[in-house]
């Protein structure tokens, strides 16, 4: 099935007017001994039946579990019914970008709305319409920090996300900045000294998470004033979206830009994507933030409509010299966060109580298991830290119950082998941590 | 149209969170209470209100579904509802990403697949998946170049652009620590050879071509260019926003490029969204291939699985393994096409350009006068001469007959740019329609300026303040609700 | 706009046939050829010129989700989302009727349920769940009385039905064979107890009421009412189109109704999709449940099945078992809202009514000046007096501002009838700005009745021509694709 | 979650203006005793997570076949992914009958669209815009008939579905009207001579289905000519919407009125309902035929609009001598078939083809079986009876594979006992037909 509406009348008369004979004739500029003279090898085309029941196998390959102990990063949500009813409008998936702003009036408004919602969630003045994820988002902030303040330094504590640190790495690396890891206390929370020993006049910036990725709210307040001392700015991201609903934002506590994964707003797993990237910072980087920014103005008529505005932020003016190359970025992901965040309201606060009070009934429940035990003291969301006897098997037999585990922290942090991250949702019942129980006690 | 914080009322909601099953511990109880919040400032509306308000949104905006959308250079063809609901399957949405080997089989086949169908149909040795949209992939393939270079202990310095380029290609290159030179384009809207024999020089890693080009013409010197870019020891970089030109019909591959970055929201036809979730793959020669972003997907036997060791990676651009979801309706538009379909996309959205052009030629300006591929590039400068008419203008009054305006002011090397990109999916009734609406406003132009500069007159607001915008920048709105 | 038969191209499609797995056998070799067709002439069309079409098609076209729909007797209150989302799971749409019921026990439990919980908000002993809207389940509502009367071998012929009543009341009494004879209202819109009691004769079956009324009304003497129906034999039926007034607060089998038929599609929130799916669920009182329609539901322990071995039922109204899909949104309401939820529906409907009521009764004749129910009824007279505006022309002029007109010109006996019912789903600022808007035309009427009587002004097309198209019958389009 | 917007304010401000002080002044007409004391017996309210979660729960308790070979008057066809789209944009789904035109063009188009469809696929002039089902359709179309021609009997060969008879009988009884039930010959098609017999000048119409619930092609031509010399209607109905695209139309062969079922085209099994009653007749009716209409008409200025029309035979003005009482029909079904159709155009015939192959291929390989036979000798479309040795096992075994079987006949047509009515279309494949073969065989 391909989507050409040509009959073979039509194909005539077109070229008819363009003026050749053959479809080739339209490819002359192609060197010859280029030319494809066979068909590409691939599967050949199939009808929408055929091709609708290929998918639905290929889907069925998955499996989709009961129940899941994995957060790190991707969480699992209820998505409210409305999030997917707004953006199935095909006005909105099938549009681009809203370069015309008098046809896009619906899009542009939405994201000024989200982009204000995020603000106030994250304690910012201004929040962008989205980055690619939450890990790209904090690896932007740290080269704007180096860039606008013209160092070469990244710290970032080890207990942000692996990933986030690998993108920051990979991004610091192509620029030529040098990053540096500074380790967390026993607590789980960030080592103080450690961090700002490593703070000084060539450091841009610090990346930290709260809560980081072992579930742990962090004291951000403690750090920013000596931060900012040291001419450095403070990035504080999250892992989990849905914390905003009870922790104090950032920017309250001294954050220069607010970063972090969006998914848990009304966007599905997916597989790891597509997600959004938060992207929020104090007024003085409103001319400088990275992205689409989405602005109220008014039309000719005085009537106040909204259109993308500090364009020459942008690589499409700015060119090489644009703080960043982003162009597309996750916009209808960023709707379905809208959606999620007015469906919710101030509901989300409640959910977010919620989610805490799963996590932690799971963190009590395992800790009363032999042999396991909970490895940080400081307080946790809805992600914490298990020690456990042979997590790998623990995992596997979880596994085998069709359920996914926890994070097995080993493979990033060689002090945490043994180690296990869990998370709890509100999709998880009472009844699903007693089955996991049973599950791990069960040989 | 009021905000929904406006419409906000204290106590109202669109929603119930679930009583608790477990014990209830007070956050507060455990949580410093100077690290919480006291509550979140968020609307309170009801579902009814919650669901007009996006309603009446929707309907403020305009899709393909819409109407013709000819906007150059981000293909926006017919998105088949079929993807839509596959990609809605929950054996594809509800999984998550570091779910075991075990559960994920289907994703990790649907993803491996994708990479071996993109290297078939542009003759690379094999495709990353991770970047998120085209300027992510353009820096993933520009980090590739640089760590082939570093591993090598080459220093390079500088990457050539062509002064045509897509904005992000620069941005790209300099968000890779490079130093941007510009390429001058020649008469004929292609690259100037002897500007490139010169630039082109040892310090030098590459050429991030666009190909065809951001006028919609083909280069047609590419091997005299592959040959300077790799004499030097440079790469050529294809810059693959415009790949729906050429399926079936020739592979980058083959023609000399190195590396390529792909834009499925364009020519896989995975809708935009309104300016995202894209998807930018990027697809490398052999020599290249070590560097590619972790983790790589590996097939055993029949099964799949994550391989995490490649010492020579980049290592990572986004976290996880890519906009998973999008790439699920590139593979069924692939597969639903086929390669016959692949090749007739190309060559209709190569006709149906050279139509548009054909048509409106005698009306407007044409840029460079020969055959175009998937896009054709007038210039405005006529109508500006003649009646003070600008571009903008047109794209304006375009938006009265019900049309979404072509991209304009792009490339920068065309004063008052209109490019035009029809696409494969549209029929001739619908060019023909959108052709003699672009005629009718040329005679506007001349007979009634006046109208098209007051333009549009028809749309929910009209023409709206930019400068004021960006003086008084409103980026979030300060009200009490 | 075009018709879809005016787009339509030889040789275009939106879809392509599999190809065949088994053998090819050509009709024509079986089937005798006089009894093939030679082709199909339906329109040829590209799918994306589909989605256009229905597209434009929609934007065309009101709802719920669009705005305030104060149409009285439909109840058009929200639709909540999550109902749409559970009715259009597999499980509930891709089982076929015949399944055995081991592969059904999902459904079966979800329709016995929907039967307990309807029983015991009216009051009855039983409810079926066949009919497929309203008027089917009066049908089969009065056929159960009728099937009564034969088992016992008496002969009644009449069915009495109060003037106020909805056309399909007596349409229904009629289609069962029964005379008709219509009970007149008395002075405060409540039924002529002496004219009751003068026809209530051996002959009549039973009373046809709709409480509360077409007027939005409670039948006060409604004791009296089913004393009299009662006292000669006869049954005592509701028509429930209204029951959105009361659920929660009294229940008709209490009040001494014998049959009720319902409207899930209005009371219950599913949504009406321009004129249904609906569904009319039939509650019965203990002596009349052996005469509902086949097949029953009946549960076994933990398991269900079903039961044809009902002699004296009706028999059936319609294939396999009702709109069972409508159910499945109707039953999710019911579970979402909870005893007190569907109180508190009813009640705020009710308060709803009574406040748009207050708000335009200086504005509007009010027909019955006392407390109303879920709607309140005005009437045009004042304006055709002043202006000679009527009440269409008010209708259309709410068009103007954005909102679904009320039912007009019924009930019959309320001249230039104004029928408003706003429902519980709607807030303060809802109902004050359309009250607003109804003074402002109100006003419009006497100073610019000429602006009224032309409205609508804004709508894609202006006031339609009901008698050219009644005097020219166009139903069916003769051109030619 | 009730659905009520008001705030606490909001109703104090409402019952100020309306005057009452508790919200049970409003309900002072109900006679005091019978005002509800208690809050009904009614599971407590959930919210949407738990509703969701409880109704995913029912819909897994039903089990959905891989393979179906049950048609019988419900069938299991392909849905292109079109017609969902269309019927989820809100505009349509959420708005009541089209009584405000100028807001209406949209539903009043598509339905003026499906009419002229249908009209063209039954070979009528006149088609309505639906009704309830198949079933009460016919019944309608007979009733009409008694009534317009004064007659009082009701001719209905058995060949017709049986539930289809039972509502005329239904229908009939209510109106007083005796049906006379006519036999098939062994070929399986009607009995001519019993059939032309019966029709007197007592009789208003003559029901028959083809492709009859046998899955038979009639030939309708030949008995409707006699019909007509009696007097009497004939009403031509058929179970598979899809025979439409290969078989010759009634309306070209002599029926004055075309009914049937819908559900064919586009719209799901969904355990029995909602369908559409596909209602089609010729010119003379069309000041007769029941329910909507939807007619061309132009506005104040000229320009082409829709209207429901022709309303004088309706309900709520004609009231007790409407012909019909059918106020809601089937609208939003009757649009997903318009889709459909549009859908599928010309390629309908194709559709049709694939049908008719693989309910052969199907019929050729059950035939194959020991003591297996084809029961009737008359073509089909893509439905045949077999008989076989102990249907009832049969159809176990094949549940056991978790497969629905073939239809046991033996309950309505004590002639058939031993025999199975399968269906086969698009859906199923050459390897669904050789599992199905090997599970039937298997012990
Ligand atoms: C030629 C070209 N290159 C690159 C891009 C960037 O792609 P994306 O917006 O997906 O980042 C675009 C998008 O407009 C483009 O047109
Ligand atoms: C009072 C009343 N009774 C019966 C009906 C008929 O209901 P339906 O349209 O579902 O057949 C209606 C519908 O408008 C109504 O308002």
């Amino acid at each position: 099935m391909d989507y050409v509406p040509h009959t073979p009348e039509d194909q005539k008369k077109i070229m008819e007017t363009v003026g050749i004979r053959t479809i080739d004739d339209l490819f002359t500029d192609i060197p010859e001994k280029y030319k494809l003279k066979n068909l590409l090898d691939l599967p050949s085309a199939l009808s929408e039946q055929d091709v609708s029941a290929l998918m639905k196998g290929i889907g069925n390959r998955n499996t989709i579990p009961p129940i899941t102990l994995m957060g790190a990063g991707a969480y699992y949500h209820y998505i409210p019914a409305v999030v997917g009813h707004v953006i199935s409008r095909s006005e909105f998936y099938t549009a681009y970008t809203p370069y015309q702003a008098e046809i896009s009036q619906g899009i542009l408004q939405a994201i000024y709305e989200y982009q204000t919602m995020i603000a106030k969630l994250t304690g910012m003045q201004v929040a962008n319409a989205s980055m690619y994820d939450g890990a790209s988002a904090m690896a932007e902030a740290a080269v704007l920090a180096a860039k606008t303040l013209n160092r070469t330094r990244i710290v970032v504590i080890r207990s942000v996300h692996p990933e986030y640190r690998q993108v920051v790495k990979t991004y610091a690396w192509a620029n030529g900045y040098e990053v540096i890891e500074t380790p967390y206390e026993k607590s789980g929370r960030m080592n103080r000294d450690a961090l700002l020993e490593a703070v000084d006049d060539r450091t841009a910036a610090v990346l930290l998470q709260s809560p980081n990725f072992f579930g742990i709210v962090e004291d951000i307040a403690s750090i920013a004033s000596d931060v900012h001392a040291k001419g450095a700015l403070l990035v504080s991201g999250f892992t989990e979206a849905t914390s905003l609903g009870i922790l104090k934002p950032a920017g309250d506590m001294g954050a220069d830009f607010v970063v972090g994964e969006g998914q848990a707003f009304g966007n599905p797993m997916n597989f790891g994507g597509p997600y959004l990237g938060i992207f929020a910072g104090t007024d003085k980087f409103l001319r400088k933030i990275p992205g689409r920014l989405a602005g109220a103005t008014v039309d000719r008529e005085g009537k106040r409509g909204f259109v993308l505005t500090l364009q020459t932020r942008e690589q499409h003016i700015r060119r090489e010299k644009a703080t960043s190359n982003i162009c597309s970025n996750e916009a209808l992901c960023a709707l379905a966060a809208g959606v999620y965040l007015v469906c919710l309201g101030k509901n989300l606060k409640k959910l977010a109580e919620l989610n805490f009070q799963k996590a932690h009934y799971l963190k009590e429940t395992l800790s009363g298991l032999t042999g396991w035990e909970s490895v940080f003291s400081a307080p946790v969301y809805n992600e914490f830290v298990m020690r456990c006897p042979d997590p790998k098997t623990v995992n596997q037999k979880l596994e085998n119950a069709g359920i996914i585990g926890g994070y097995e922290l080993g493979k990033d942090y060689p002090d945490l082998k043994e180690c296990l991250l869990f998370c709890a949702t509100e999709m998880m019942t009472k009844d699903d941590i007693d089955r996991v129980v049973s599950i791990i006690m069960g040989s | 149209m009021e905000l929904i914080f406006e419409k906000s009322r204290p106590g109202r909601g669109a929603t119930t969170i679930p009583r608790s099953d477990v014990p209830e511990v007070a956050a507060g109880s455990i949580i410093d209470k100077n690290l919480l919040r006291e509550e979140v400032d968020l609307p309170e509306v009801a579902e009814v209100d919650l669901i007009r308000h996006y309603t009446q949104l929707s309907k403020r905006n305009f899709g393909v579904d819409v109407g013709f959308y000819p906007l150059g250079s981000c293909t926006m063809k017919y998105n088949p509802k079929i993807n839509e609901d596959i990609s809605r399957l929950p054996g594809f949405t509800s999984l998550h990403p570091y779910a075991p080997a075990e559960f994920s089989q289907g994703s990790l086949q649907l993803m491996y697949e994708t990479r071996q169908y993109l290297s078939e149909i542009f003759g690379m040795a094999d495709f990353a998946l991770q970047p998120a949209a085209g300027a992510h992939g353009e820096l993933t393939g520009i980090m590739v170049i640089k760590k082939f270079f570093e591993k090598k202990g080459e220093k390079r310095s500088q990457i050539l652009i062509p002064d045509a380029a897509h904005g992000t290609n620069p941005a790209s290159g300099a968000l890779c620590g490079y130093q941007v030179v510009t390429v001058r384009s020649n008469s004929e809207g292609g690259v100037d050879i002897d500007h490139l024999r010169e630039l082109m020089a040892e310090i030098v890693a590459g050429l991030m071509l666009t190909n065809p080009n951001t006028l919609g013409l083909f280069e047609r010197n590419i091997e005299q260019v592959a040959e300077i870019v790799h004499s030097r020891g440079g790469f050529l970089y294809c810059d693959g926003a415009n790949a729906n030109a050429f399926m079936g019909k020739t592979r980058p591959g083959d023609l000399g490029f190195d590396v390529i970055q792909l834009n499925l929201h364009k020519t896989f036809s995975t809708p935009h969204g309104c300016g995202g979730p894209g998807s930018g793959p990027v697809g490398v020669g052999e020599k290249l291939v070590p560097h590619l972003p972790i983790p790589r997907i590996v097939k055993r036997g029949d099964s799949y699985d994550w391989d995490y060791d490649c010492p020579d990676s980049i290592g990572r651009v986004r976290a996880f393994y890519g906009n998973f979801n999008v790439m699920v309706k590139a593979y069924t538009y692939i597969r639903s096409l086929g390669p016959d379909g692949l090749k007739r996309a190309s060559e209709i959205a190569v006709l149906n350009a050279n139509y548009v052009k054909e048509r409106l030629k005698p009306h407007y300006d044409l840029a460079y006068d020969r055959v175009c591929m998937h896009e054709c590039v007038f210039s405005g400068n006529r109508q500006v001469k003649e009646s003070g008419v600008h571009t903008s203008d047109i794209a304006k009054r375009l938006l009265d007959y019900g049309y979404h305006p072509p991209t304009i002011y792009f490339p920068m090397i065309v004063p008052e740019a209109i490019m035009i990109e029809p696409n494969e999916t549209e029929s001739k009734e619908t060019l023909d329609a959108f052709c003699d609406t672009m005629i009718a406003i040329a005679h506007e132009a001349k007979e009634n300026p006046d109208l098209v500069k007051s333009a549009p007159l028809t749309t929910p607001v009209r023409r709206l303040d930019d400068v004021k915008a960006a003086r008084e920048p409103d980026v979030c709105w300060k009200g009490r609700m």
